[in-house]
């Protein structure tokens, strides 16, 4: 089991939800992040001062595959979350050591889908 | 609104009897002085009138996505600036300038000149009973709050520029002839006998279809079309929005009776009844065909109730407005459906909401409004041949104010692509237009 | 409301008298004309309580958790759809129809029949100086705003289908008669001398104690019996909620002199600072009992002081109304604690703040009434004999007010059970009422 | 107020001429009894200007970072509470009590004592025609709102108990003696002949200078010595606010005619044309400075020119007016940035709004006050000797005022510091003043 | 060192919290996230469109713990969090290679509590 | 690669963001989490009731690195994070398996800045 995290733009999230769905992955956390990188910031005035903020937001999703799904979940993420312009984000693949469903309290493979 | 100045005026002059009695020599007919309490209830009804700028502010701005709700919020507080102004320099005096064609006014009050705030406005016979100023007051909040109304359809993606171009040569070029039209003493409808008591025309409808040619124009918003799930970012600040505009509309219906007396009450009651219809008749017919009665149900629907009844609250009873609030809620649940039909993108509908309820109320009014409420009615009945008649005239001034306004509003719309272009960029409605036009976020939390 | 009526309508007599002297055969004392300005203010008044139901819903609203925002801002907003026109259609006629048993009205004005536009309500002597059709619309702002005070204490867990049913039973069944009662002209306690200047037992003792006996039978929130923390998803609408409540209980008590005489305006400086006081109260002893003065203690407080004046409003002057509001903040803030003692879950303190507060104002009304700021409390203290006898039949009101309510909100609950349910699941009370029941989120920041 | 009184008096005489004309011997020209549609207005602009407050703090609750939105709120409201309270019991008094010094009234209103509710203010001559009960009223919301808005300049860093102490202070010491020069017949700067309609000096200069010192005194924010981003946390809540105080201020304005005629009319107009120009004038200028037109920018410059033309609002006619909105609205957008050249943390720019717009307003008033508009200006000229001696005036008038509220501010902060202290710990700050003074959050989203 | 995330219910994080004090684990941090898995989603209503977010609000913990304290912080949680209904949420277990309390600049497993 | 987290002080976000630039590190997430531990939470009052929320209102950073500018990486948070008082976090450290570029498909160490 690894852990894959995608760090891609809010727009994209309902493309990439439907891109998983085909590979008939389902489960999948999601969170509202901040993203700094290559991508410019935004500027805020306020009454005449301006900032920079360099956060962008993003959008984090966390998903828990079997090794073997790996490829196909980091392919399919990665086209549905590409427009080619800076700031498209990234996807990292961790270790997962275990993985509990808590309904049950099935471990492994078994627990994820 | 002169129409029912005739009737009020004349009321006026009945209710003073008891004083004019002791005034052996007020005989002449022609001036009743300002009434100080007309004249306060006009004034405390124009405040409440300003006030549903900030209230359709925020109707409008808690349902757009939060990345956009500053800058729909804008589009109705910048027309208290820029309209205000303009219908000083000139609107006032194309709307109520001496219209000798009957297509517009005069240019004797260009740049506030002249306008009284010790007399009355000098066209109407008999005289009001209160100041020029204070009836350029009243009507100025108008003339604010309708180019205003138009922006729920064009939410999310116009051009900021764009839009003050836009609105403003809309205001003159549009707003004020036709106001001219209907209130005006020498306007064709108002010669003619149609019956707008408080803007069913003139405000809704003329917004309501300017709205449907400016949507159609501008194309839709790339999530629609994008078919990408768009909620309301906060539906407390809409609901707040829609008790603004409910205590609003009462200074704006009532208030249209230019004074205190039987007319401005009657109109006061019927105007909260339909808008407590036209939530009852949004709620049901959701429930019905959505199985949920909503918030925003509810607040879109006294908005409908408020809408059908603004031309005839001075010509119908208690159970016609509610009627006539119970129908306007239901057929404007039903028209809000209409854009994915037809495919127009009115982002916050007000096709079908004030199009939509400014026609239904024009048409309900012709054939609602009785005598026994207000004589004018008796006078436009007789003019116009009766019944038939009647709602004949209310069918013309519908077609006419719709087609004048959609022609005006394409044309100006061209005028405005030309100067300053209309259309957000893509990257900005992607990014957002409070950040993008403003440089602000709506919210820090 | 009618007993004042007597006083104004004396008042402005004096007042016309100047002119009075030069009319002069306008002896016959029988009917003094609609006067405009008085209307003028019975109608703006009218259209400020008009906005304290909306104010009220942003008040409630803030309060609870997110989850049920738009929910509990609905219990409100709907009143003003369902009760406006139920008042038209039978409330008002069972409230101030002609009563002949003193328990409820007439059925003369059923459907908005015969209210009229133009002369004054009938049954008071001397007659009033507004049209019936102003004092309809002021007392339906009051008929709606009360069912949707109760709505605080049913927040976060009732039905919606429930509430709507229960509180057009409840406005019908309880509010009315009430209503009768009090400020018909014929009504038992009006003739037994009780004195309620704008709605002390009528509006918020009957509301307060309804309250009580809904959140018993409802039964606790399941995350009250599970003691999660339930902290206000957002303190700023309450605090606008509480400043459009005062602004709009300026209209409720001054308005309640039904004219703009000394009486209206000594009853919105005694009903400012009790507010002020009553803000002040709370504060400190919410500091005292727990170290910090808080914004909700602030909103709190200042209601509580307006909730305690409202009876005594048209009979104290500036020291009295001090004193009410200071012990109004206090004694609610105290209250408030009650529920957890004795365990019932009033989601937003409505027993606390209205029922006990009301009661008090009551009981206050009696001890502080002077004659000096409004002669109907001589012509009150003549009728009970003396002071300890208007103290009892205001005790007599509270007691039978409450009784009455209380019994017939206990009642149409379980009528309401049978037809619709009252209580959401334990699902839909999980996942919010916002979302299970109207398919809504309040916001989508 | 009292100058415009002279001429508004001699106004409704001569609008009462009609009547008076069959009322033979009201001939006495002593004392024209209350106008009850007079009284209405002032009593309708009374509570307009109360939800003027509850509009401050929503303006300024907005723009502060979320975890101190509840503070700077408060920091409104308690005024309505406190200040309230304070000027029934002494402010009064000291401010329109019978004044021999000129630089303070008298002792004969304390406690509210001998405010009657049926008989004119008795010092102005020829008397009024509202109750001096509804000009005690009207006067209390200006001292209400007065401390509130020095508020802005101390907001996330002030300690409660210190706030609340002085504001109390400043508004019997500093406030009342300044309402008394300008205001009181016998004040000196009234006698003098200075022009202040609605409180360019008392209101805005005093709080705009009084903020200065303090937000000096208290020292800069930690975030702002750290360079720390500070961003708005609500602008939709802001936008409110000032469409609030937009609609307040006509009361504030037009009711400063202390009753209602060509004055109320034309301040109406006045003050809505100066709000649409600044609100113009400021956008263009940060449109042309910063390449972006904001909502705050927006909200900023109604607010400008609603300062700019309060003391004028009875003086000057509609082209005036604009020309003082629009150059309020730039000056204003100028100023604010003043604060990081001169390096005081002026948290929400009440020197660069306030002061500034309220001196501009001041001087303004003295270069294009008109005789044409208010008689009482003729006067005005005649008694200062032309044109160049009313602007004397009127300097001299700024710079007392300026130099006493500086002065006093200065003072009642050192008391206030022995007593409470004035600064929130370190800790505090970061942590919000919500949590850490009132142990709430603003939101839980 | 492993590092424990759990998705669980909102409505659970107290009960949660208190079955980790029992067992003196205090260190913990906690994000608002959404999560899509087998629970169906909401409908939300917009003037008469509807749309189904399949996200369903949840909560995330992440809390480092020794090796040893793994077991038990997995079976506190599990049943604290557990409802029996779907939804209930997931328990990854992944490896941590390094802490350091900034506090104090302590390496290693006594950096933790 | 290794992922480095870090649970900071909100108010210190910009001086990290500062120290790591000058480090050249530019790529980094951001989410704001509720943390618990040794810190003591904030009281609420609510009419009189008053609760103690034990969890304080943290920022997470969120970078992945290559191996070689870890340490120097977790010297710049920990000095800029660091205030000394309870409450100022925790680093951790995680292994990576892989790292995608959404925008170039671009994959491994050549993925991150
Ligand atoms: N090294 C990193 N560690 C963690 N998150 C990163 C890293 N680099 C980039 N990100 C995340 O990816 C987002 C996009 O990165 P950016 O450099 O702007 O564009 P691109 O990935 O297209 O080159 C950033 O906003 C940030 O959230
Ligand atoms: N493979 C996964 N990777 C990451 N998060 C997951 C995964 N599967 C489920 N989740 C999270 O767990 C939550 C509950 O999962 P769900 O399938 O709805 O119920 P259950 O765990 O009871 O079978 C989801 O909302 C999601 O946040
Ligand atoms: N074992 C842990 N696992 C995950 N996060 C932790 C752990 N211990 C602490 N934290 C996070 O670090 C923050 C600070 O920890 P705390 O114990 O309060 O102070 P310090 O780190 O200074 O000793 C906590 O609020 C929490 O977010």
């Amino acid at each position: 089991m690894v852990k894959v995290e995608a760090i891609i733009r809010p727009q994209v999230l309902e493309a990439v939800q439907e891109a998983l769905d085909v590979l008939n992955i389902s489960g999948m956390t999601v969170l509202d992040v901040r993203g700094m990188g290559k991508q410019k910031g935004v500027t805020h005035t306020y009454r005449g001062s301006t900032y920079t903020l360099s956060l962008s937001a993003k959008t984090k999703i966390e998903l828990v595959v079997h090794d073997e799904e790996l490829e196909e979940v980091i392919s399919a993420i990665q086209k549905a979350a590409q427009t080619g312009e800076i700031g498209d984000g990234k996807i990292f693949v961790t270790p997962v050591l275990q993985a509990i469903r808590i309904r049950t309290g099935e471990r492994g493979d078994t627990s994820l889908h | 609104m002169m129409r029912r100045t005739r009737l009020i005026s004349s009321l006026s002059l009945l209710c003073l009897s008891a004083f004019s009695l002791a005034q052996d020599k007020a005989a002449t007919p022609a001036a009743p002085a300002i009434d100080k309490a007309d004249q306060v209830w006009v004034i405390v009804a124009a405040a409440l009138v300003l006030l549903m700028t900030p209230g359709l502010a925020l109707f409008y701005g808690g349902m757009v996505r939060r990345k956009n709700v500053l800058s729909t919020m804008l589009h109705s507080f910048i027309m208290l600036g820029v309209v205000s102004i303009l219908w000083v320099v000139a609107g006032y005096s194309i709307a109520f300038g001496k219209s000798t064609t009957g297509w517009f006014g005069g240019f004797e009050y260009l740049f506030g000149n002249g306008i009284s705030m010790k007399d009355a406005y000098p066209y109407t016979e008999p005289l009001g009973t209160v100041s020029a100023g204070a009836f350029m007051l009243f009507q100025m909040m108008f003339a604010v709050i309708t180019p205003a109304l138009i922006s729920g359809a064009i939410a999310e993606r116009m051009k900021f520029s764009g839009y003050v171009l836009f609105t403003s040569l809309w205001s003159l070029v549009v707003y004020a002839p036709i106001a001219c039209w209907v209130w005006n003493p020498g306007g064709w409808l108002f010669k003619k006998g149609a019956l707008d008591f408080a803007g069913g025309t003139v405000v809704h409808l003329a917004s309501g279809v300017s709205a449907l040619v400016i949507c159609i124009v501008l194309g839709k918003r790339k999530s629609v079309v994008n078919n990408e799930p768009i909620l309301p970012n906060n539906l407390t600040t809409t609901l707040l929005g829609a008790g603004l505009l409910w205590f609003g509309w009462i200074g704006f219906n009532a208030g249209s009776a230019l004074g205190m007396g039987d007319l401005a009450v009657n109109a006061f009651a019927v105007t909260h009844l339909a808008a407590a219809a036209g939530m009852i008749g949004w709620l049901v017919c959701e429930k019905i065909r959505h199985g949920k009665a909503t918030a925003l149900g509810a607040a879109s629907g006294l908005v409908a109730g408020l809408v059908g009844i603004t031309p005839a609250s001075g010509f119908v009873g208690l159970p016609e407005s509610m009627l006539i609030g119970v129908l306007a809620g239901v057929i404007c649940c039903l028209a809000v459906n209409l854009k994915n039909k037809l495919g127009y993108d009115d982002s916050l509908d007000v096709v079908g909401v004030h199009g939509v309820g400014g026609m239904l109320g024009a048409i309900l009014t012709g054939v609602l409004a009785s005598g026994k409420i207000n004589p004018a009615v008796d006078t436009a009945l007789k003019d116009n041949g009766g019944r038939g008649g009647l709602i004949l005239t209310q069918l013309i001034a519908v077609v006419t104010v719709a087609a004048f306004a959609m022609v005006g509003t394409f044309v100006i719309l061209q005028i405005t692509k030309l100067i300053t272009g209309i259309r957000a960029t893509p990257e900005e409605e992607q990014l957002g237009l409070d950040l993008a036009h403003h440089g602000e976020a709506g919210y820090n939390l």
